[in-house]
């Protein structure tokens, strides 16, 4: 375990740069004050009942010390981060724009190219990304602790933030604003590309670590998309109710729709589903689930089928 | 003072000075209270002002000028009639004091009374606190101080009939001139509301 | 003094009446502050033991103990009986009231009916938080917007209820101020007030005029659900951060409401265990003031990533700051009231010595907070919900402790066990730094608050901070054990047990129902501990 | 037994001074909403601001008797108004220096 999150984006040593300063100063201070504490009370600890103490009632010089010497280095912490903070909130001109959309509880981003991911932001390495935030129901919050960035998403308004991924490789996102029962699901995942694996991911060609799991079995694919695409945010696998139905046993069941009407749960009602989310809603739940169209494949959404006729 | 009647029930019995310079500052403190807890309102008013002063523009129309006048009329006199008795009171005139509190009670029933045709004619109007952003303000605003209106009426219903019983005296009248306090912070509240709704909306 | 009381009168002890109504009818401050006392008690370990379910259900990264929804209730619950049930109220209604007409030579507050009242509508207040337990509200103690005004749980009983403990607020405030002001003893000027005294005062001026805010607030969440208003709704025009700059603008000023009562136990204790004067009596004195003005002009350091404007941001930022300074202030000057003292290592002292070293911690880890880039990093984290625990059970609860230990003979004419106690003292001080510091990596390697599963690799300090909470309470229950079984059978408490100056000690133990005899003449403060030179 | 004269506070206003009082506040009434037929843009609110500010100040001066009443008592009456003054500007600082995101 390390102290601190690795450092991958040109913000993060910044920030690390705070943060090292005023643990520094808060050391300092911290020791100081529980050296002199502990060693007082140790050594004028009482020995003897009738013992006399000195009438000490204060000391003018020692007030205007102890309040001038804090006064400025808080001052010079308030600039310090103030400098990063600037830094932090005035994203290039050149950045590459992504627009990011929180909803309960999944992230959706959409790309300049027209392409759109569902809980996997990806990016090129070195180069700035700015992300235009948005969301229609609740609060979130866009937190990459490896970036050290944290935005939240309000609705009715949009915000923004930016970063520039210094290390290749894949890291967390996490919703920080309480945004009610899924909020501990709505987790992500950031993926920083090469330039050259950008370019593959750009033309649409799956990225090399997707090369291989196509050969797995469906029901193992499927589950595999299952936790990957988000579904796990909505959709139980115990029978617990979260936005959506749970996936127990309800292959081969028939449910009652918003109009009364029912429906056998088959592989039609199932694609149906992922595909065009609000034809057919189960009663009693709000029509909230995006579309699925054009993020999986006709491959995944036979897996997913698979995985799901396995869930007993 | 210190001879041998003094007992234990004493000690809630202030000295008359302290008791009554003491309900004094505890109303100033009650009605700073009552300020901030309009404050939120007033607070929101400024800000959706600002943002969409055309709405306020084009919706306070909705609202009837005259009766907003004529209510303030109304509170601005009943302000002149709850001093005028706190005065009396406290020359004890006990019987001029009941009368002024009367008059300042009916002028509060008169205010509610415009303020009733007021409501109802924006609901038959199909107006209500969710039609838009102003009209919630304006309310919630008049809905919150119409209460006060209220609990203001009910403090003078009491303080009329300890009047009216002579409770109340030349050297005794704290809770006159305490409710009057009240009572005037009500229309002081007023005094901003009538503007900032019908006026500049 | 003493010879002269048994010789004027009938000592009749506070206590010594009995009978369900003999309590709830009386205006008497000491009974008051005793019904106070128990409530805010019974709510601090019903809240506890929902902070222990809580730590169970993270002891490992899946939902095994409850299910997420159920979880997101069981953290409302505690936020919200935490802060406005128990430590809010807290130290000011309790030994606020059972202090301050002792310490200032009053024989009760300004005005006691009104303390009565002020009690019943917090009584009325809990009743209603009760009621909406039917279907408890899930969306965290501080009911964001839009969230809080779209979730189908009851949140509108909860923040009734909590509008309604404001008004209890507000009144204690007000009643507080009027008789620090008006009821002190002939001689008690200010600058011989007892610094719990003027502790008070600050917290009564932000009770009195930073709780309307939140209470004009709750009611417009209120009809925004049930009325169909749009102040924070989007879709009608409305602003979500709004609700929370109003939020904030009383919730930053409750901050120090919890936490100045506190500060001023620790002023009182520190001296007496000591045999020293205090040191820089009136920068104490001041700072409380300071604190409490500057704690309004803080609020939005809670919203740097909530989409407020970046000047905004920066100018919070600068006077957060700001308050850093006269609390520095205050924890120099106890420290430096221990130089070449005579300390007694009483538990009321590890307590406040305890306070000293985890405020400390508390205080310090809030300049990451206050610092811009930083926040921006650990806000909504662990690391805040360290810090603040840092704060509140660090600081104000090990003051209540404190407080509950110094006076418990005076207040109850009887001693505990003080061996029990100083054991209890180490259980709670190992147990709060073992659930509490691994929070603070936590935080600062990004593990988000109010999670109820978590990603596998935190496990190990998650799981560490569960097995400190369960120290931590097993040393709370020791200490209330302790405190309940020296009520029964604890020795007569004598009137001044540790030499104490102040007003309170010198009058019998538990204190006549008037409080003195006579109205004392004060002709010195009370911290005239040492030999002069 | 001292009663309440001894404190002076105690000043009883003279009926002549509260009719003056009621016509200075008729009057400005009579102002403000005569000033709100005639469009004077922005000044408007200004106007009508100002002169409530004035009625307000008057009705607390003399109606009740703050012109008397000692320094506490003015801190206690001031210091709420500063709050909100502090509650209204920097939420509007706040609100209305928003970035934009395009």
């Amino acid at each position: 375990m390390t102290w601190i999150p690795e450092v991958a984006s040109n913000l993060a040593s910044k920030v690390d740069g705070v943060l090292l300063l005023i643990t520094l100063l808060s050391l300092v201070f911290f020791i100081l004050i529980t050296v002199v504490l502990v060693y007082f009370a140790i050594k004028y600890r009482r020995k003897r009942e009738d013992e006399e103490t000195p009438y000490i009632t204060g000391s003018e010089p020692l007030e205007i010390i102890w309040t001038v010497i804090p006064s400025i280095l808080l001052i010079v912490l308030f600039v310090y981060g103030y400098v990063v903070f600037k830094d932090m909130r005035t994203p290039p001109k050149d950045s590459v724009e992504i627009t990011v959309q929180g909803k309960q509880w999944l992230w959706t981003f959409d790309y300049y190219n027209g392409k759109k991911t569902i809980n996997e932001l990806y990016v090129q390495y070195n180069r700035p990304v700015r992300l235009v935030m948005e969301a229609p129901d609740v609060l979130h919050s866009f937190f990459v602790p490896a970036f050290r960035v944290k935005q939240d998403l309000v609705p009715g308004r949009y915000t923004q933030l930016w970063f520039t991924p210094t290390k290749i490789g894949t890291f967390d996102i996490f919703c920080a604003e309480y945004c009610g029962t899924g909020h501990s699901a709505m987790l992500g995942k950031v993926i920083v590309l090469s330039p050259e694996a950008y370019e593959i991911w750009e033309k649409g060609v799956k990225a090399d670590e997707d090369a291989g799991v196509a050969s797995l079995p469906p029901a193992e694919l499927g589950a595999k998309i299952y936790k990957e695409k988000g579904c796990n945010a909505c959709h139980s696998l115990d029978g617990s109710t979260l936005v959506g139905p749970s996936f127990k046993g309800i292959f081969g069941h028939t449910v009652e729709l918003q109009d009364g009407s029912k429906v056998d749960v088959d592989e039609n009602y199932i694609r149906e589903s992922i595909l065009e989310p609000q034809a057919q809603v189960v009663k009693g739940f709000a029509p909230v689930m995006p579309s699925f169209k054009g993020i999986l494949s006709d491959e995944d959404v036979t897996a997913l089928v698979a995985y799901i006729k396995t869930l007993k | 003072m210190g001879d041998a009647s003094v007992e234990h029930s004493h000690g809630h019995h202030m000295d008359p000075a302290v008791e009554y310079s003491s309900s004094k500052l505890g109303m100033w403190l009650f009605l700073g209270t009552e300020i901030l807890l309009f404050g939120g309102l007033f607070a929101a008013y400024a800000i959706f002002r600002a943002k969409y002063p055309e709405m306020f523009f084009e919706q306070h129309v909705e609202l009837n000028k005259k009766m907003g006048a004529v209510n303030t009329c109304i509170l601005i006199f009943s302000s002149l009639t709850m001093a005028m008795g706190v005065s009396a009171i406290q020359r004890g005139k006990q019987k001029a004091t009941a009368i002024l509190l009367l008059i300042t009670i009916l002028c509060g029933l008169g205010f509610g009374v415009v303020k009733y045709f007021e409501y109802s004619a924006k609901f038959h109007h199909h107006i209500y606190p969710d039609t838009s952003i102003f009209f919630s303000l304006y309310f919630l605003m008049t809905g919150l101080h119409m209460l006060h209106v209220f609990i203001g009426l009910a403090i003078l219903g009491v303080l009329f009939a300890l009047t009216i019983k002579g409770k109340f005296t030349a050297k005794y009248n704290t809770p006159v001139e305490v409710g009057g306090l009240y009572w005037h912070l009500v229309d002081l509240i007023w005094i901003y509301l009538f503007p900032l709704l019908y006026l500049i909306g | 003094m003493a010879n002269h009381t048994i010789a004027h009168d009938v000592y009749v002890p506070f206590l010594e009446k009995k009978g369900i109504w003999s309590w709830l009818l009386s205006t008497d401050h000491k009974r008051i502050g005793i019904m106070y006392l128990i409530s805010i008690s019974f709510f601090f370990l019903v809240a506890g033991v929902f902070a222990l379910m809580l730590r169970y259900e993270l002891l490992t990264p899946v939902s095994d103990f409850v299910q997420p929804h159920t979880y997101n209730v069981l953290f409302t619950l505690h936020g919200s009986i935490m802060v406005f049930f128990f430590i809010v109220p807290g130290l000011a209604a309790s030994f606020g009231n059972f202090l301050i007409p002792l310490m200032i030579g009053a024989p009760d507050v300004a005005f006691p009916k009104l303390n009565l009242g002020s009690y019943w509508i917090y009584l009325l207040g809990t009743l209603i938080v009760l009621i909406a337990l039917a279907k408890p509200a899930d969306t965290g103690w501080t009911f964001y917007t839009p969230y809080s005004a779209t979730t189908d749980t009851d949140v509108v009983l909860i923040t009734l209820g909590v509008f309604v403990l404001g008004f209890s607020s507000i009144l204690t405030g007000l009643n507080f101020i009027v008789t620090i002001h008006k009821m002190r003893a002939p001689g008690m000027t200010w600058h011989r007030l007892p610094l719990f005294i003027w502790a008070s005062y600050a917290t009564s001026v932000l009770q009195l005029l930073a709780t309307p805010v939140v209470g004009i607030t709750l009611l417009l969440l209120i009809t925004e659900r049930t009325l169909g208003v749009g102040f924070f709704d989007p879709a009608k025009g409305g602003d979500p951060v709004l609700f929370q700059n109003f939020f904030w603008f009383y919730s930053h000023p409750a901050v120090y409401i919890m936490i100045i009562p506190a500060m001023g136990v620790i002023s009182e204790i520190i001296p007496v265990f000591a045999r020293k004067p205090i040191f820089g009596y009136k920068a104490i004195a001041y700072s409380s003031l300071g604190i409490a003005f500057i704690s309004f002009l803080v609020w939005a350091h809670h919203m740097f990533t909530s989409g407020i404007s970046d000047i905004a941001a920066t100018i919070f930022s600068f006077l957060t700051f700001l308050v850093a300074i006269p609390t520095a202030i205050k924890v120099f000057n106890w420290t430096a009231t221990l130089y070449k003292g005579s300390i007694h290592l009483h538990s009321a002292m590890l307590y406040a010595l305890a306070f000293v070293f985890l405020f400390t911690i508390g205080g310090l880890t809030g300049l990451f907070l206050g610092a811009l880039a930083a926040d921006i990093h650990l806000h909504d984290t662990y690391f805040v919900v360290a810090h603040m625990h840092y704060v509140m059970i660090g600081g104000t609860v090990m003051g209540f402790f404190g407080a509950l230990h110094f006076w418990y003979p005076k207040w109850f004419g009887r001693m505990f066990n003080e061996t029990v106690a100083k054991i209890a003292w180490l259980f709670i001080f190992i147990g709060f730094n073992v659930t509490f510091f691994p929070q603070f990596f936590l935080g600062v390697q990004g593990m988000p608050r109010r999670y109820a599963t978590y990603p596998a690799e935190f496990e190990s300090l998650m799981a560490l901070s569960t097995y400190g909470s369960w120290i931590l309470g097993a040393g709370i229950f020791i200490m209330t054990v302790n405190l309940i079984a020296g009520l029964i059978n604890g020795e007569k408490a004598p009137q001044n047990p540790y030499g104490s100056l102040s007003l309170e000690w010198q009058v019998p133990s538990p204190p006549p129902l008037e409080n003195f005899e006579e109205i004392p003449h004060v002709t010195d403060w009370s911290y005239g501990y040492g030999k002069k030179k | 037994m001292s009663t309440q004269s001894h404190t002076g506070q105690n000043h009883i206003t003279g009926n002549k001074t509260y009719i003056i009082v009621w016509a200075v506040l008729m009057v400005m009434t009579a102002v403000t909403v005569y000033v709100s037929y005639i469009n004077f843009g922005i000044l408007n609110i200004v106007i009508a601001l100002v002169v409530a500010s004035i009625k307000a100040s008057i009705v607390a001066l003399y109606f009740m008797h703050l012109k008397f009443e000692d320094s506490i008592t003015w801190v206690f009456a001031l210091f709420p108004l500063s709050l909100l003054a502090l509650l209204i500007g920097m939420t509007i600082t706040d609100t209305f220096t928003r970035t934009i995101v395009p």
